[in-house]
């Protein structure tokens, strides 16, 4: 009957990803004008430092953007990023277990500490803020519990995790946990775009009730991103521990805000429903990005240094919506 | 070891010290987290200047994380001399070991690290946290020598999990531990903040029904304790004693003023002394693996004698 | 005839202060159309959801091919065999087309789904309902019509015994009726049997075989639609004798003055460029096929999208209309066809809904006092037989067709001097219905003009003194009602317009 | 309706108190000395108060199914100011320039506000960005005022605010209620409430209902904003200092789930003032029960979880359902049936 070969229509998929493409864009913006302003910072280093000094926190955000697209949210992120921390320090250094061994019993802990704050908001149907932040009263108190010390690894294993670089072309060098960040990534870039969990997370982000009068597994998935959550952050820990080789229950303070800024920058819709992994992925390098434009310049006092940290990030904003806008 | 994550560019061209230009410093200091943090990072840079050496200044807002980072960007930048004021003891071999590949000295500022391997810094700068609260607790203990029965202590400890917060705690418990009468009967976290300071005392006042001593971790929960305390309608210095850590201008006011019996001073004007450490390890000196900086203890009297020329 | 699919005796389904069925017998047998009949409110829509485990059930029994079941959810009902489109379009707006079709069942290999299987997949599916459309276009892109299409064709790609659909033709046009109805019956004679509810009486009479009538949560019967007749049907349903309405035009009222004037108004992807007048006390229908842009048109008219070209006068004076609400200064109110993500507020009761836009439009400073609203409520609730006739009740628990007649109070109450009503009968029996079309033709008589939007042709050409035809995005003619009929209508679509 | 939904907040606050009472039997004390009222109630309320004011604040814009982040920063920036002005006057005793300092610092928390505003209602940006811009920068600006240091002032007329008693009874909380009621009448004698239920219920259909809820959005941060400063106030006034570091933070926090413990959802529409003032109350409760019990600082934050857990799953109908009813008998054919009762729009 009626048929629709409208040029509009066409495009329409493909307009979908300009907002990512915008802040992609910006991003290389950004970089070109601290390459400019500061000697060293075009080094290509100094990208990969980006990437080395995030790892953790990406692996974090990709957790945290499963959820968001459920329409959730997931507050108990950095403490549980802490407790892994002091976890595998306490068991290492205190019980002598062996490396290996620590990392899969704290990612298990991650994952069950998620699902149990998945199921309670499923099957109580309470608010997620509420349940994850009370999720992150607990890991908190679990890690001061354990121990109010930062404890110190000196495990074999997670030295060598830490100190062996890896090596690209050109003299430049990455850590294994960026390989492992990246590769986190991947994972779940495939599982959101290629499988049915990952398409029952988008519908549910886009109306609950309708993804569950569809027939779709709403507790199952649900639970499941809380669960993918809770393993991030335990993943997350463990390479924070790398990072600093301390298990430490200060770590990670208020890192759930910055992994949901990341995520919310890098467009993902907080409601639910629309984002991609790769603009997460964004987002974590824009917080980078900041960062490092800022100790590249040191010569900001404290205070300033949060006023020109907003401000970057208002301009990266306002410049993101803008372009996005104009372009469509 | 080797150099873990990478050192890049820097570490590979090795040496830095054919630059001719003045002595650059890179300091990462843990953030603005209270007026001692900022007299601190003041003096930093005001003595920086005035000794002619080139400062990068970088604020981790108290996390570690941020630390690192920053240490790293120097690295890249090829500083001279790194200086850092530890957000927490342990956790900084990977980047210190950067820095020692990259032949770049450390000073440690403020806090010391728990690593073992002590090649990794030249040097450390700071107040011993467990030697404040030993004399505050030393002070109490001579305080009531002469008391008979039970002292009971109420002690407000900074933000929980922080190293001076954990040492100060220590050092007191230690210091009081051979005297059975004192009593701590109660111990909570003021962050380290005046309202939470005055929060928390409130509620002592009100679960505890004898209370002589107040031990607080910093001379703000101090200040915040005494507004409650005279809320209550008791006399701060007089109904209950109180020792703090500090020694900042509110503090010494308020020692002087009778309000507060005894405070410990610790130093954050630190700046002068850095820089001469500064010059010194960049010209390849030797220097001591650990040096206090200079601080004393104030009783009303002295207090009086030394507020007028208190700064901070 | 063969032993009985489903069988479910006894139900009762209690909402706090609502028993909304009560002792409720249904049967549907393999190889049957089967229609569910009753007016709005009747429990239709609750009947289905206690089957599928949407609702758990106070009391009865169901059977499933024999053996007692207890959904407990659409995911268990689909499982054992059992597919369903329930009322109103429940789908993921932020997902594609393809995908709402496919969600929990794409093609894949080795866990991965293949996405251009999946697209290819849903064309199949789409072309089975004569459809052709971008499958990887969003889903909130498309009009209320194609998103039910879409909720069909999901629902036809299950593997199932019984298949349930619970008002789908409630804003198609006749060809889309037609296709659906051609599907059913190819299904029918694959042996599945089909639960349909619908208050287009001659739709049910064209496709089932059987029918149970409910009413008041009550089951009035179960009849052989053979053997009954349309009044017969239309007096069990709603209890009384359904006055049948001859055409509803008065071409002997004045209408002179010309309050809306829309000139080479267009919106780019939208609709062409258009010219349109609206007089006093007149009503002017719009008539056209699936997606031919009636709604766009009317959404211009209020504002709610904005037009590149064109202008629009008002008595005359041209009038910048940018935002809903500047339309609203000059007496323009617009129901609109998509009562649950554009029209209702789910969460507010029936009282906030109705009086919503008079208040919004009075400004938050000026609030109505409460005995004015009570006062407006009742009186509305009263003339459109609201059910539950309680003010309070949320909107999210009243049926659709109450929830729609709420949606129509609300722009009622605003006095508007033109009214825009897309698709205002969605889902509302045939009671209502001609209450409502009366109530319209009334309220043109006092002076109001009216653009009248819907799918059912004889509904517009009752009411309407012009027909403005729409194809392809355009208005192609512009038709005084002189007797015209549906025939003349399809003509002049197929001839594109010509002159 | 209202009394259903605010009585389980009611409850878990009055079990709370009574957890207390139990523990502690002076905890309901009150006494009279030098001519105010003395005890842990009158702390917890006294200590609430700026937290009630913010929380109110957060309900409107959450409401509206927004967020703001800045709380805390506004409240620091708004003491600096504040605490900066009469710092610098002849006399700090003296009410005009104390009024005049407070003035100023409103005003301008009403411009932060109108700037969060402007991000989220004009620009678009989604409310937890546009909000967390200045919860960052607006600690730095505190501390810029500051200039990180701690501004003491001696101010009696000021310390009132916070720390003062009137007719034996705290101003914070005459303040804070006064502000309850007031914007509980605003909100529903007007038709406030109604238009940012329906434009936190469902945008689109408010918009096409002639809503204009660009300016309702913007009129919440505005006064989101605004408390937060009057929080602010409060909280410099009861330390006579302004610590433009610590000073309201992670406050945001705190008023979140206030607002959530009162019942209103985090995606907007139906809210309630009376369950945010509970869940204020009943979060002030918590923090002073963890002091009175003298529960060591480690264990404080388990201890919150668990508290916190246990409010929220009395209130969840949910959970009442499954876990609590199922011990009451039941018909057998029904329970098994009564799993997923989910309410559904038709
Ligand atoms: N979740 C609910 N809570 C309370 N009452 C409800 C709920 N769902 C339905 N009802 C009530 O149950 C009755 C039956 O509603 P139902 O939706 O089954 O009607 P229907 O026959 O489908 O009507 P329509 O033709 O308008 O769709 C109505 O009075 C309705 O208000
Ligand atoms: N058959 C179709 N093919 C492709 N797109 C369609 C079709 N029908 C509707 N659409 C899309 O749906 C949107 C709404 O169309 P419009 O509102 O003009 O429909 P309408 O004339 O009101 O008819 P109806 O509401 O019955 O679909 C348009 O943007 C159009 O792209
Ligand atoms: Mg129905
Ligand atoms: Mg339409």
């Amino acid at each position: 009957m009626t048929t629709l070969a409208d040029l509009g229509k066409i495009t329409a998929a493909r307009r979908k990803y300009v907002p990512i493409l915008a802040t992609a864009v910006l991003l290389i913006g950004m970089y070109v004008f601290g390459a400019t302003q500061y000697e060293a910072f075009g080094d290509g280093q100094v990208v990969l430092n980006i990437l080395i000094d995030n790892a953790f926190l990406l692996v974090v955000a990709v957790g945290m953007t499963f959820v968001i697209l459920t329409g959730g949210i997931d507050l108990s992120v950095g403490a549980v990023v802490a407790l892994s921390t002091l976890v595998s320090a306490t068991l290492m250094e205190k019980q002598g277990w062996p490396g290996p061994a620590v990392i899969a019993l704290v990612l298990v802990m991650g994952a069950l500490l998620g699902m149990g704050m998945g199921a309670v908001i499923h099957f109580f149907e309470l608010q997620p803020f509420i349940v994850t932040l009370a999720g992150m009263f607990l890991a908190r108190g679990l890690s001061y519990t354990i121990s109010t010390d930062s404890i110190s690894i000196t495990n074999g294993f997670f030295t060598t995790m830490a100190q062996t670089p890896v090596m690209l072309p050109g003299e430049l060098r990455v850590s294994i946990s960026v390989v492992i960040a990246l590769v986190i990534v991947a994972i779940a870039a495939y599982v959101l775009h290629y499988t049915r969990t990952g398409r029952t997370v988008y519908a549910i982000g886009g109306s609950e009730q309708s993804a569950m009068l569809m027939g779709l597994p709403v507790a199952r998935t649900k639970i499941a991103v809380y669960t993918i959550s809770g393993l991030c952050s335990a993943l997350g820990g463990v390479l924070l521990a790398f990072y600093t080789l301390s298990g430490n229950a200060l770590h990670a303070v208020g890192m759930e805000l910055d992994a949901i800024a990341a995520v919310v920058i890098g467009g993902t819709i907080l409601t639910g429903g629309a984002g991609y992994l790769f603009g997460t992925v964004l987002g974590v390098l824009v917080l980078g990005i900041i960062q490092t434009l800022i100790t590249f310049d040191g010569t900001l006092s404290s205070w300033w240094t949060k006023i020109v940290i907003g401000a970057l990030l208002f301009v990266f904003i306002v410049l993101q919506r803008l372009v996005a806008r104009r372009a469509q | 070891g080797n150099a873990g994550t990478p050192a890049g560019g820097g570490g590979a061209s090795g040496t830095n010290s054919g630059s001719s230009g003045p002595i650059t410093l890179g300091f990462a200091q843990v953030g603005a987290e209270s007026g001692w943090r900022t007299a601190n990072t003041k003096s930093i840079q005001e003595s920086a200047k005035t000794a002619g050496i080139e400062l990068k200044f970088s604020d981790a807002q108290q996390k570690q994380e941020n630390q690192i980072k920053a240490i790293r960007s120097f690295i890249q930048q090829k500083v001279k001399v790194i200086a850092f004021s530890p957000v927490v003891e342990s956790g900084w071999d990977t980047v210190l070991k950067e820095a020692k590949t990259a032949n770049i000295p450390v000073v440690l500022t403020d806090r010391a690290i728990d690593s073992p391997d002590t090649s990794l810094y030249k040097t450390f700068l700071g107040s011993d946290f467990v030697k404040e609260g030993k004399k505050a607790g030393d002070w109490l203990v001579k305080e009531t020598a002469s008391a008979t029965g039970d002292v009971n202590i109420v002690e407000l400890q900074g933000t929980t999990g922080s190293a001076p917060a954990n040492d100060r705690k220590k050092g007191f418990a230690d210091a009081i531990a051979a005297q059975p009468k004192l009593k701590i009967v109660a111990s909570q976290t003021g962050e380290f903040t005046r309202a939470k300071g005055k929060e928390v005392m409130e509620a002592f006042l009100k679960s505890q029904p004898k209370i002589d001593v107040l031990f607080a971790h910093n001379d703000d929960m101090g200040l915040g304790a005494i507004e409650a305390i005279e809320a209550a309608g008791k006399k701060p210095g007089v109904d209950i004693k109180i020792v703090t850590i500090d020694a900042v201008k509110d503090g010494m006011q308020a020692l002087s003023d009778g309000k507060i019996n005894y405070i410990v001073e610790c130093n954050p004007l630190l700046g002068p002394q850095l820089m001469d450490l500064v010059k010194k390890v960049s010209a390849g000196e030797s220097v001591p693996q650990r040096i206090e900086t200079e601080e004393t203890e104030f009783d009303q009297a002295k207090a009086k004698a030394a507020l007028p020329q208190r700064q901070y | 005839m063969p032993a009985e699919i489903l069988r479910m005796t006894g139900i009762r389904k209690e909402f706090p202060g609502v028993l909304a069925l009560d002792g409720v017998d249904l049967r549907l047998f393999p190889g049957e159309v089967h229609a569910l009949m009753g007016e709005n409110g009747a429990g239709k829509s609750t009947l289905i959801k206690v089957l599928t485990g949407v609702y758990g059930v106070d009391a009865g029994q169901i059977e499933l091919a024999g053996s007692p079941v207890a959904f407990t959810g659409p995911a268990a009902a689909q499982r054992g065999g059992v597919s369903t489109v329930y009322q109103e379009v429940n789908l993921c707006p932020n997902l594609s087309i393809a995908e709402n079709i496919l969600l929990g069942r794409e093609p894949r290999r080795l866990g991965r789904i293949r996405w251009a299987q999946t697209r290819r997949r849903a064309e199949e599916l789409l072309a089975r309902l004569d459809l052709r459309l971008d499958v990887s276009a969003q889903l909130s892109t498309q009009s209320i019509a194609v998103q039910q299409l879409v909720a069909i064709a999901r629902a036809l790609d299950v593997d199932a015994r019984v298949l349930i659909l619970d008002e789908p033709t409630s804003s198609l046009d006749s060809g889309e009726v037609e296709q659906l109805l051609a599907v059913m019956r190819s299904l029918r004679s694959q042996g599945m049997a089909i639960l349909f509810v619908s208050h287009f009486i001659d739709q049910v009479f064209a496709i089932s075989d059987r029918m149970t009538v409910l009413r008041n949560g009550k089951l009035v019967g179960e009849f052989e639609t053979r053997e009954i007749t349309q009044v017969e049907l239309v007096r069990k349903m709603i209890g009384k004798e359904l006055e049948v309405l001859d055409s509803l035009v008065d071409h002997d009222r004045p209408k002179a003055e010309v309050l809306v004037q829309a000139g080479e108004l267009a919106r780019k992807g939208s609709i062409e460029p258009f010219s349109l007048e609206i007089k006093r006390g007149e009503v002017v229908g719009l008539a056209g096929l699936l997606g031919s842009g009636r709604t766009e048109l009317a959404r211009l008219l209020f504002g709610a999208d904005h037009a590149d070209e064109g202008e629009i006068r008002i008595d005359g004076k041209p009038v910048a209309l940018r935002t809903p609400r500047a339309a609203m200064t000059h007496a323009i109110a617009f129901s609109s066809e998509n009562r649950k993500t554009e029209g209702l507020i789910a969460d507010l009761t029936v009282r906030e809904n109705i009086i919503l836009a008079l208040q919004a439009a009075r400004g938050w400073t000026k609030p109505l006092s409460r005995r004015r609203q009570d006062e407006i409520v009742e009186r509305n609730i009263k003339a459109l037989d609201i059910r539950p006739a309680n003010p309070e009740a949320l909107v999210r628990n009243l049926s659709g067709g109450n929830q729609q007649k709420v949606l129509l109070a609300r722009w009622l109450i605003t006095e508007p001097k033109l009214l825009i009503l897309d698709e205002p009968t969605r889902g509302i029996d045939i009671g209502a219905k001609t209450e409502i079309q009366k109530l319209v033709s009334e309220l043109a008589a006092e002076g109001m003009a009216v653009l009248f939007v819907s799918s059912e042709l004889e509904e517009v050409l009752r009411l309407s003194d012009r027909v403005a035809v729409l194809k392809d995005r355009r208005v192609v003619a512009q038709l005084r009602n002189d007797s015209l009929t549906p025939d003349d209508i399809m003509a002049t679509i197929a001839d594109g317009g010509r002159e | 309706m209202i009394k259903h939904r605010l009585f389980w907040p009611t409850a878990s606050l009055l079990a709370l108190l009574l957890g207390n009472f139990i523990a502690n039997p002076g905890f309901f004390a009150i006494e009279l000395r030098d001519g105010h009222l003395y005890g842990s109630l009158i702390d917890i309320l006294r200590n609430g108060a700026p937290l009630i004011l913010i929380a109110l604040g957060m309900t409107l814009v959450i409401a509206t199914g927004g967020i703001d982040l800045s709380v805390g920063s506004v409240a620091a920036i708004s003491a600096a100011i504040a605490c900066l002005q009469i710092s610098k006057l002849g006399d700090q005793n003296s009410i005009s320039g104390m009024l005049g300092a407070m003035g100023i610092a409103l005003a301008l928390s009403l411009v932060l506000g109108a700037w969060n505003g402007l991000l989220v209602a004009v620009f678009g940006i989604q409310p937890i960005v546009a909000t967390l811009i200045l919860m960052v920068s607006g600690r730095g600006l505190a501390q810029l005022i500051t200039e990180g240091q701690i501004i003491t002032i001696n101010s009696d007329p000021y310390k009132a605010i916070g720390a003062g008693f009137v007719v034996a009874l705290p101003l914070a909380i005459l303040i804070a209620l006064t502000v309850f009621v007031l914007i509980s009448l605003v909100v529903r004698k007007s038709a406030l409430g109604l238009l940012l239920e329906s434009v936190g219920g469902n945008p689109e259909a408010s918009r096409l209902a002639g809503v204009q809820s660009r300016r309702l959005i913007w009129l919440t941060y505005l006064l989101c904003g605004l408390f937060a400063g009057l929080a602010g106030l409060m909280l410099s006034s009861n330390v006579s200092s302004a610590d433009g570091n610590a000073l309201g933070l992670w406050m945001e926090l705190d008023a979140i789930l206030a607002v959530v413990i009162g019942g209103t959802m985090l995606t907007g529409g139906r809210f309630s003032f009376g369950g945010t003032l509970i869940g204020a109350l009943l979060i002030q409760t918590l923090t002073t029960t963890v002091y009175r019990l003298g529960i060591p600082p480690e264990t404080t934050l388990l201890f919150k979880a668990v508290v916190v857990m246990a409010v929220c799953l009395a209130q969840s109908p949910a959970f009442r359902r499954k876990v609590l009813g199922r011990r009451k008998p039941k018909p057998p054919a029904q329970a098994s049936q009564t799993q997923t009762k989910v309410e559904i729009p038709a």
